[in-house]
């Protein structure tokens, strides 16, 4: 039999007010179990933790129940209290006669007799408790980042400076992402290569950091401090330890129809290519469905002309398996589709771009070598028009109805960028507000109107049709309260963007949570940003929500932070309270198996001694470090031998049988 | 206190089924408007009006018959605000006021000329057969 | 018994709550905090999640003299191990149907979710629910449902 | 059904022959003519005591799980109705799949020796099955009867005549009349009744068990290594008569264990020594779980996730229930 503790406390007077506290102490004392009874003032303060204390040396208490304010307040400090007196802390109970007793009964008898069968429900809960310990499980020293943007990167970076090892896996040919294909950068208009390249370059350089570009990650399974992912490292048909990134095959290569995905297929490239020149690694790959040798058999003129022999058509697909203790997330984004946006008639006319288009047209490496030229008959535009919050802010269905945050910033880069270098063009850009919220962006903005004389329109296109070669583009201009028509020669849509594609079944492989928009859930919009709600992945960049590179990469480090203070761990403690199965009792029906959300059962054969005689038996078995104990299986076992620890079937009915005594 | 304009605004909203509210002030609808030259009151206005109550306003205005009831400011709306149906609504309330004036379909044809566009006579023909 | 139960007006009918750890009790505490009150005869029993709730825990408490049994859960879609609460709303939907099978009054039982933020709902919820079961009166019917002869 | 017990025995005694099989479960003479039990038979000239006609309508897929476990392969004589329970099984991975060779056997419906008595025959020496027609030797002469009138309540409700697990079908190419019922009649019927009566009603069925287990001894669903009501150290079980909880819920609670896994066999009324209408209570389940989320006949497969350890984010609330209306 236990030997039981109670502990009533006044809290002031939000208890001692409404419930006699010395009947609550009276009533207890005859519960069986119960050896003490007291009550305090504030049991939560330093004077009655010590009283605790005190009691539980001088009664050699078993278990201690604390009759004071909800669990989900103090039960942590009075189990702290239990640990410093020696005693188990998971042989403690709350019987919470606070918030749901003496605060919402005014009545002073009936909340007392209340409390009296509150305190003996918790007794009798605590009669059955056993000590308890929490599980630990050993935590992979390395981490996996999911996507190479900037992102991904600067969470590698970080972390393997830390001097973890980190594995980046990267869907498309190099590391970079979006950032790669951007000219410059707000606010401080320094090139974006210039800023990222050293970055990846010092990503591929690092010895912590193992890439995995051209490859995907195709199953997850595990749990914090050890997952288990198998990568899928794509062919790309060419040997990369021999070759040089001499680019010589990708410059003999007949097959040119393919469209360039980096220049947002402004132009073209070869079947075997290169994505951008400091693309790492410097590894040129064969595009399968555009190779004639891979279509025909004939050709293989690259194979024919490479001096390192490094063309291998032979080459398979690789499926890797790695452990990691961490995750990151770092998907980043892409610009939404416009086929719902037909009035500004993008698909129609050449010369309407997105602004993602306008970054390639004016970077140096672009289709245009940096010369900004209309894509329909290269030449030189007279008149741009931009159109702000197209496929954002939008609740009809046709785009998004979040702000995608970015757009009014590069939209001002790029006016500012085109007026400076092109003072006689004229710039306009129709918005409904200009959204600028970070340090020297307005002032950015400003000087774009102010010094560059960007003409900002407030209102919106409602039409963009070609006629004769010009764009006319119709809008409003709510201030003068007018309908303008524009003759433009090129037309930038600041588009909306989503969540890469791949996110949707990435967060079903790690069971993350993720909105209608695709975007990843993080834990708590304000005080866990980083974290996903599934324990040991985290998110970094575009893939939680819109933000400019300067918050991508402050919420990257935030990411990798978080993951160097796992890896720190060499064990994980895990919530104890979880489910157990009894194998004498267990039919091996996998029902629990089918319920459980985080697949924390499994299945073996075992040999059990039943009846006098060994017999082997299929029993379920649960992995302490990924079950979250909810107790579903618990409920759909017939023979009762699953069961809860902390919550058990006999502990929940002794509590039914003390409320209904 | 519950003036008649008050009453009218809740006429012309329970009419419309417009929740005037959704509107972010853009002005994509004015942009897109056809008929936007021959309007004193413009269709980003109609709803900011119907907002403060300003009936009177839209049923004096020329706007209330030159709007084609093409239904371009419905279609472009990023917030579904629906603005043609608000001028739907105040055509209602004006007829209402006026009593029985209807079109009868057989009068019609007399009235039409080749160069209407389709659209232009069903919207004529919603318009005047109210 | 410590009250005696009498069959007239102020008859004290006892109600056993289950509520889930992460949004219903947070509830309950919610409505504490907001000093709302309802009737002091509705115990509250702490569970992890609304699937935790074992039918058996419910004819228990019926057979063991409880006149009214609620089991409060988070919204569909929201609970903490994101599928506890839909199984839970299956199993209750045909426990209730078999109650009801059974003969037993169809108002004893009832699953409400509750949002850690819904303080309010949950003290209007636990006054409704007392109110109805002060209609039904004592519930006299599960505790013999085999005995052979009926408490009258 | 003489013509195709005879080819179920010279099939059976083919393959204990050749080896394909080691082992056979079928039905042996019992006391009386109607008390047929499931006996093994080890070898073919045992086989001289196999039988197989209308009293044959326990389900042998229970004795399976045992059997299964030992080496050697069982062939196993299931009807219809007796493969759902099999499937059933094999999805609880409670039965060996490769150690049973399931013999499929053609069933026209099992027959009730208390109605044949109800129509004033008694003293019965022998019944002979002609098709739809029984002629039954009596001490007082001989008797006639249709078929059809003396059916057992599971064989009225049949579930249809395909096997839905065999690795080889017996059947005698007669084309067997598929009985028309309307399985939830009587659910509905008391569904129908007010609380009151219903509640009359199952005090007066359920106050006349005796707690013998028959019901969960027969059922093959509720086979649990240790059952719940045995083993004492669960939160239900008191052997003695002392707590009146187990005796009072004993039915909800087994009828709750085995929701969404019942195939209604209806063996459980069949074996009832008080004649309680258990199917009753499993039946109302299924017709609960059908209405709300979607017809399921459990055992019609062998993967497919029972309605209880499923959902979908459009179920009913269980609202549904007390909102029904009618009387409270």
């Amino acid at each position: 039999m236990q030997k039981i503790g109670v502990f009533v406390c006044w809290c002031g007077s939000n208890i001692a007010a409404t419930v006699d506290v010395k009947a609550v102490v009276d009533a207890v004392s005859h519960e069986p179990g119960v050896v003490y009874a007291t009550d305090y003032q504030y049991m939560c303060s330093e004077g009655g933790q010590s009283q605790i204390r005190q009691a539980i040396k001088d009664f050699g208490l078993t278990g201690i129940v604390v009759c004071s304010c909800s669990p989900r307040m103090h039960e942590s400090t009075f189990r702290k209290t239990a640990i410093s007196a020696g005693l188990n802390p998971y042989m403690v109970e709350i019987a919470n006669i606070r918030e749901q007793c003496s605060w919402i009964h005014k009545d002073r008898e009936d909340a007392t007799e209340k409390a009296i069968i509150l305190a003996r429900t918790a007794v009798a809960k605590l009669n059955l408790n056993r000590p308890l310990t929490p599980g630990e499980s050993p935590v992979v020293k390395r981490a996996l980042v999911i996507g190479g943007g900037i992102a991904g990167i600067q969470s590698a970076l970080d972390i393997a400076e830390a001097g973890y090892e980190v594995d980046i896996v990267e869907k498309s040919p190099t590391i970079g992402g979006k950032m790669a294909q951007l000219d410059k950068t707000f606010p401080t208009l320094d090139c974006a290569a210039c800023i990222l390249t050293p970055k990846m370059v010092d990503a591929a350089s690092n010895e912590n950091i193992n890439l995995y570009t051209y490859s995907e990650v195709e199953d997850v399974s595990g749990f914090v401090g050890n997952f288990t992912v198998k990568i899928r490292k794509k062919a790309r048909s060419i040997n990369a330890d021999i070759c040089s990134g001499c680019g010589v095959c990708t410059e003999k290569c007949p097959s040119r129809k393919a469209k360039d995905e980096f220049n947002m297929g402004l132009s073209n490239r070869g079947a075997i290519y290169i994505p951008f020149a400091q693309a790492i690694p410097n590894v040129p790959v064969i595009d399968r469905e555009q190779c004639i040798k891979f279509k025909t058999g004939k050709c293989g003129l690259c194979e024919m002309n490479c001096p390192a022999g490094a063309i291998d058509f032979k080459q398979q697909d690789e499926l890797v398996e790695r452990q990691y203790g961490a995750i990151i997330v770092a998907t980043g984004f892409k610009p939404i589709s416009l086929e719902n946006f037909d009035e500004f008639s993008y698909s129609q006319c050449p010369d309407v771009i997105t602004s993602l288009e306008l970054e390639r047209i004016m970077n140096a490496a672009g289709p245009t070598k940096g010369k900004l030229l209309r894509p329909s008959d290269n030449t030189p535009p007279r008149t741009m028009v931009f159109v702000q919050c197209v496929g954002s802010r939008d609740t009809s269905g046709c785009g998004k109805t979040y702000c995608s945050k970015i757009c009014c910033m590069y939209t001002a880069k790029h006016a500012m960028l085109i007026k400076e270098k092109y003072p006689d063009i004229d710039v306009h850009v129709f918005y409904i507000d200009v959204r600028t919220p970070g340090k020297n962006f307005d002032e950015f903005y400003r000087r774009a109107v102010e010094e560059y004389g960007v003409n900002y329109i407030k209102g919106m296109v409602g039409k963009v049709a070609e006629r004769n070669g010009k764009l006319l583009v119709q809008g409003s201009d709510l201030l003068a309260d007018d309908q303008i028509i524009i003759e433009a020669d090129m037309v930038v849509l600041a588009t909306a963007i989503e969540p890469d594609e791949s996110a949707r079944n990435l967060a079903t492989m790690l069971t993350a949570s993720i909105d209608t928009n695709d975007f990843f859930t993080e834990a708590h919009p304000k005080l866990r940003p980083v974290e996903s709600p599934t324990a040991g992945v985290y998110l970094s960049g575009v893939c939680q929500g819109p933000k400019d590179i300067p918050e991508t990469v402050a919420q990257a480090s935030a990411a990798a932070a978080k993951v160097i203070g796992l890896l720190a761990k060499d064990k994980l403690r895990s919530n104890p309270c979880v489910a157990s199965s009894n194998e004498m009792l267990c039919n091996g029906c996998s029902t629990c198996e089918n319920v459980c959300p985080y697949g924390a059962i499994s299945y073996v054969s075992k040999e059990i001694r039943s009846a006098g005689k060994m017999e082997v038996r299929r029993v379920a078995e649960v992995n302490e470090a990924i079950c979250q104990g909810c107790g579903a299986c618990t409920v759909v076992c017939p023979s009762g031998a699953m069961d809860l620890k902390g919550f058990t079937n006999k502990q929940i009915m002794a509590e039914v049988d003390a409320i209904c005594r | 206190m519950y003036t008649a304009e008050r009453e009218m605004t809740e006429n012309v909203l329970r009419i419309s089924n417009v929740n005037t509210r959704k509107c972010m002030k853009c002005g994509k609808c004015s942009g897109a408007c056809p008929a936007f030259d021959k309007m004193d009151i413009h269709p980003h206005q109609f709803v900011s009006m119907v907002e403060k109550g300003d009936i009177e306003g839209l049923m004096n205005s020329k706007t209330l018959w030159s709007c084609l009831s093409c239904f371009a400011c419905v279609e472009r709306c990023p917030r579904n605000v629906e603005p043609a149906k608000l001028i739907e609504a105040v055509r209602l309330s004006v007829i209402r006021k006026q009593g029985e004036n209807r079109l009868k379909a057989d009068d019609i044809p007399v009235l039409l000329d080749d160069e209407l566009p389709q659209q232009a006579i069903v919207s004529a023909f919603r318009k005047f057969s109210k | 018994m410590s009250i005696e139960k009498t069959e007239d007006s102020n008859f004290e009918p006892l109600i056993v709550a289950f509520c889930c750890n992460w949004c219903s009790y947070a509830g309950a505490d919610l409505a504490g905090t907001s000093r709302l009150s309802y009737p002091a005869n509705v115990k509250i029993i702490r569970v992890p999640c609304s699937c935790r709730v074992n039918p058996m825990f419910i004819l228990r408490a019926f057979q063991r003299g409880a006149d009214g049994v609620i089991i409060c859960g988070c919204h569909p879609g929201d609970c903490h191990y994101s599928t506890g609460n839909y199984y839970a709303r299956r199993r209750m939907t045909l426990l209730f149907s078999m109650l009801d099978y059974l003969g037993i009054e169809r108002g004893r039982t009832r699953v409400e979710w509750v949002s850690a933020a819904e303080g309010v709902k949950f003290s209007t919820v636990m006054n409704e629910f007392s109110k109805t079961i002060h209609e039904l009166g004592e519930n006299k019917k599960l505790r013999d449902l085999r005995c052979k002869e009926f408490l009258d | 059904m003489q013509r195709i017990f005879g080819l179920i025995k010279d099939r059976v005694g083919a393959l204990l022959a050749d080896g394909t099989v080691d082992r056979v479960i079928g039905w042996e003479k019992g006391e009386f003519l109607y008390d047929h039990t499931p006996a093994i038979f080890n070898a073919e000239d045992d086989l001289v005591d196999l039988v197989y006609d209308g009293f044959c309508a326990s389900n042998l897929s229970k004795y399976l799980i045992d059997e299964s476990k030992k080496d050697g392969k069982i062939l196993a004589l299931l009807k219809p109705c007796d493969t759902y329970n099999f499937n059933q099984l094999i999805k609880e991975h409670r039965i060996n799949r490769d150690n049973v060779y399931v013999l499929g056997i053609e069933c026209r419906g099992m027959l009730d020796i208390d109605k044949i008595r109800a129509l004033g025959i008694k003293g019965i020496e022998k019944v002979e099955e002609q098709g739809d027609e029984l002629y039954i030797q009596t001490i007082y002469g001989d008797k006639t009867c249709k078929r059809n009138e003396v059916l057992l309540e599971k064989c009225i409700n049949c579930k249809g005549k395909e096997h839905v697990a065999y690795d080889e079908l017996v059947t005698s190419g007669e084309d067997i009349p598929q009985v028309e019922s309307n399985r939830f009649e009587d659910v509905e019927k008391l569904e129908a009744m007010t609380s009151d009566e219903r509640f009359a009603f199952w005090r007066g069925e359920l106050s006349k068990c005796i707690r013998c287990n028959a019901c969960r001894n027969v059922c093959p669903i509720c086979s649990c290594v240790e059952c719940v009501f045995d083993n004492k150290d669960s939160v239900v079980a008191s052997k003695a008569n002392t707590d009146e909880f187990e005796e009072n819920l004993f039915h909800i609670i087994r009828a709750f264990h085995v929701a969404g896994r019942c195939t209604d066999c209806g063996e459980c009324s069949r074996v009832c020594p008080q004649g309680i209408p258990l199917h009753l209570l499993n039946r109302k389940i299924i017709k609960d779980i059908n209405e709300f989320y979607g017809e399921y006949q459990a055992g019609q497969d062998t993967n497919s996730l029972g309605p209880l350890t499923d959902f979908t984010k459009e179920d009913v609330e269980p609202s549904i229930i007390t909102e029904k209306g009618g009387e409270k």
